[in-house]
């Protein structure tokens, strides 16, 4: 039976996310309009089922990784992306 | 009488569609429907590349985890092809995009999507 | 050829002429059916996936790296091409002179039209597919996936933005920064192969998978690790994976694959976003001035 | 024996050549980039049932959205119906 870990810390699952992170910021600092905290909430669910569906990489049985069972997990890389974008709105201004 | 597997029935697709593609490309008279023919021509072939690494009963090229990476070796696909095709899938996209731009631009000059009267050189 | 001489006889004659192809394409292809050597196949099958688990990524960036990089030039050359044929008034060719250069129209699609719903729901769609593409890429050498994939998902929100608000795209790429980005990219990729070069003498060399960390191959006897132990302290393994099989548990690294991959997605979100840019709004400076 | 996956791959090939027939004879040539779009969707389909889940997304993007895209641009700059 595969045991779920979450230490040691492996790497490579921190690195996706921020890797995600970074480039969402980055093109996140090119979208233009305001969005309402509505719209922005109900983006950050939409984030938040669109990951459920996605599910993480497969190579991983770790908590970083997002398996919070072996049949249940959530891409948190997908997760970083939209909060990234939000940032990088932030940055630009757009945010209203 | 050849009993007909999935690696089969693909490759006639694939044939087909080159065919079709051929066929379109020699016989149309309407340039943006030569691109569309020439687009079909590329599916038949990135069709057959794949089809050539197909294992009957195997497993995708991924490893998973849980699986007996012993085993991997022998049962996974062949990935040459898929390897080409993915470029090649990519790529077709820019050299559709360079056709649908000349043809733009001959309709400029010509004032006409068919073949034969740009092939007469009449200018609009 | 024109499709009404093809009535009568000559119709006749091309349709037995297709199925003529028709037979020689289908038989020299069927005789490829369970035929194919799986050669060298299953040496790729077993080294490949302790490089990364995904054996197309691998295969793609690792194998055929230097191969890759200067495919990825031929979409260059593809939105190159079309900027020229599009706005030619940039260059001017000397055979023809004599035409006015083509002004580039700019198609504006009508937005009042489109469903309200829609209209509102664009920003969310497209957000959405950003994240994607960015999931796509960040599990490119782990799962399905990779640079072009994610580019491919990045070109095809920035059409769907176009659509749907016109001039009012919400993903606002400028000429400026896809050219920026895509140059980016592709001295991403190519300048990735230096440090192999310098330390093995082959360019592209999968310097983080071999050097960075030896050893981690298991029933492979790694080089000694040429980088020095302070950086690898420093830097740690940043794409160090665990692979738990069923046969036990095994440790790999994708080395470089995972950045040039990312080098890869700049380069086609350059180059894609770029052609549909010129397609839509053509290529004048007085235009981008006023947006 | 024929089972239910060998069915759905025969009427995705047989999709792939009515769509591919459809597309070269319509005359209106916007339809003509949509049923393309169709008939590589079920290519896509093929390219997962070949073992190739990777080619299967990127055939799918390339097919729904960005090969109609440019030739429905290409369309919209020149002309819609195909002259006689």
């Amino acid at each position: 039976m595969i045991e779920l870990q979450l230490f040691p810390a492996l790497a490579g699952e921190v690195t996706t996310i921020v890797i995600a992170l970074v480039l969402g910021i980055l093109f996140g600092t090119r979208f233009q309009g305001g969005m309402s905290k509505r719209m922005v909430g109900m983006v950050f669910g939409l984030s938040i089922i669109a990951a459920i569906l996605f599910e993480a990489p497969i190579f991983t049985w770790s908590l970083i990784a997002g398996f919070i069972n072996e049949d249940f997990s959530i891409s948190l890389a997908f997760i970083a992306a939209t909060v990234g974008i939000f940032i990088g709105m932030l940055f630009r201004g757009g945010h209203e | 009488m050849i009993e007909i597997n999935l690696q089969l029935l693909c490759f006639m697709a694939a044939a087909l569609l080159v065919v079709i593609g051929l066929g379109g490309m020699l016989f149309l008279d309407n340039i943006i429907k030569k691109i569309i023919a020439f687009t079909l021509l590329s599916d038949g072939v990135n069709l057959a590349l794949v089809t050539l690494g197909y294992v009957e009963g195997g497993i995708v090229s991924i490893l998973e985890p849980g699986t007996s990476a012993g085993a991997f070796p022998e049962n996974a696909v062949l990935i040459f092809g898929p390897g080409i095709v993915l470029t090649n899938i990519v790529i077709g996209v820019s050299t559709t995009a360079v056709l649908v731009a000349v043809t733009m631009v001959l309709y400029r000059r010509y004032g006409t999507l068919k073949a034969s009267k740009v092939l007469k050189g009449e200018r609009k | 050829m024109d499709s009404k001489g093809l009535k009568g006889s000559r119709g006749i004659i091309a349709v037995i002429a297709l199925m003529i192809i028709f037979v020689g394409v289908s038989t020299s292809l069927l005789q490829l059916n369970g035929n194919v050597a799986r050669g060298i196949s299953p040496e790729y099958n077993e080294l490949a996936p302790y490089e990364a688990p995904n054996n197309l990524a691998s295969w793609v960036y690792d194998y055929r790296g230097f191969d890759t990089l200067i495919e990825t030039g031929v979409i260059y050359v593809g939105a190159l091409v079309s900027v020229l044929a599009i706005g030619r008034g940039i260059v001017r060719v000397k055979g023809v002179e004599g035409d006015a250069p083509v002004a580039p129209s700019s198609m504006e699609f009508n937005v009042s039209t489109l469903n309200v719903i829609l209209k509102y729901f664009g920003v969310p769609v497209i957000i959405l597919l950003v994240a994607y593409a960015l999931l796509v890429l960040t599990g490119a050498a782990t799962s399905g996936g990779g640079g072009f994939q994610c580019g491919v998902i990045f070109s095809s929100a920035y059409l769907l933005g176009m659509i749907f608000y016109g001039r009012k795209n919400p993903l606002n790429l400028s000429k400026k920064f896809l050219i920026a980005i895509g140059g980016v990219g592709w001295s991403i990729y190519a300048l990735l192969g230096l440090p192999g070069y310098l330390t093995t003498g082959y360019w592209q060399y999968n310097v983080g998978a071999d050097l960075w960390t030896s050893g981690v191959i298991p029933g492979v006897d790694g080089m000694a690790a040429v980088v020095p132990d302070i950086l690898r302290q420093l830097f740690g393994d940043p794409f160090r994976l665990l692979l738990v099989m069923s046969d036990g548990t095994y440790a790999s690294t994708a080395g470089i694959v995972p950045l040039i991959n990312i080098g890869e997605a700049f380069n086609v979100i350059g180059a894609i976003c770029l052609i549909f840019l010129v397609f839509v709004y053509g290529w004048n400076d007085e235009e981008e001035k006023s947006r | 024996m024929i089972d239910a996956f060998m069915i759905i791959a025969y009427v995705m090939v047989v999709g792939i050549a009515i769509g591919a027939v459809a597309a070269l004879l319509q005359k209106d040539l916007l339809r003509a980039a949509f049923l393309s779009g169709a008939e590589s969707i079920a290519l896509a389909f093929l390219f997962q049932a070949l073992l190739a889940p990777d080619l299967g997304l990127t055939q799918a993007i390339v097919a729904t959205v960005l090969m109609p895209g440019i030739i429905i641009i290409g369309i919209f700059k020149t002309r819609r119906h195909e002259e006689e």
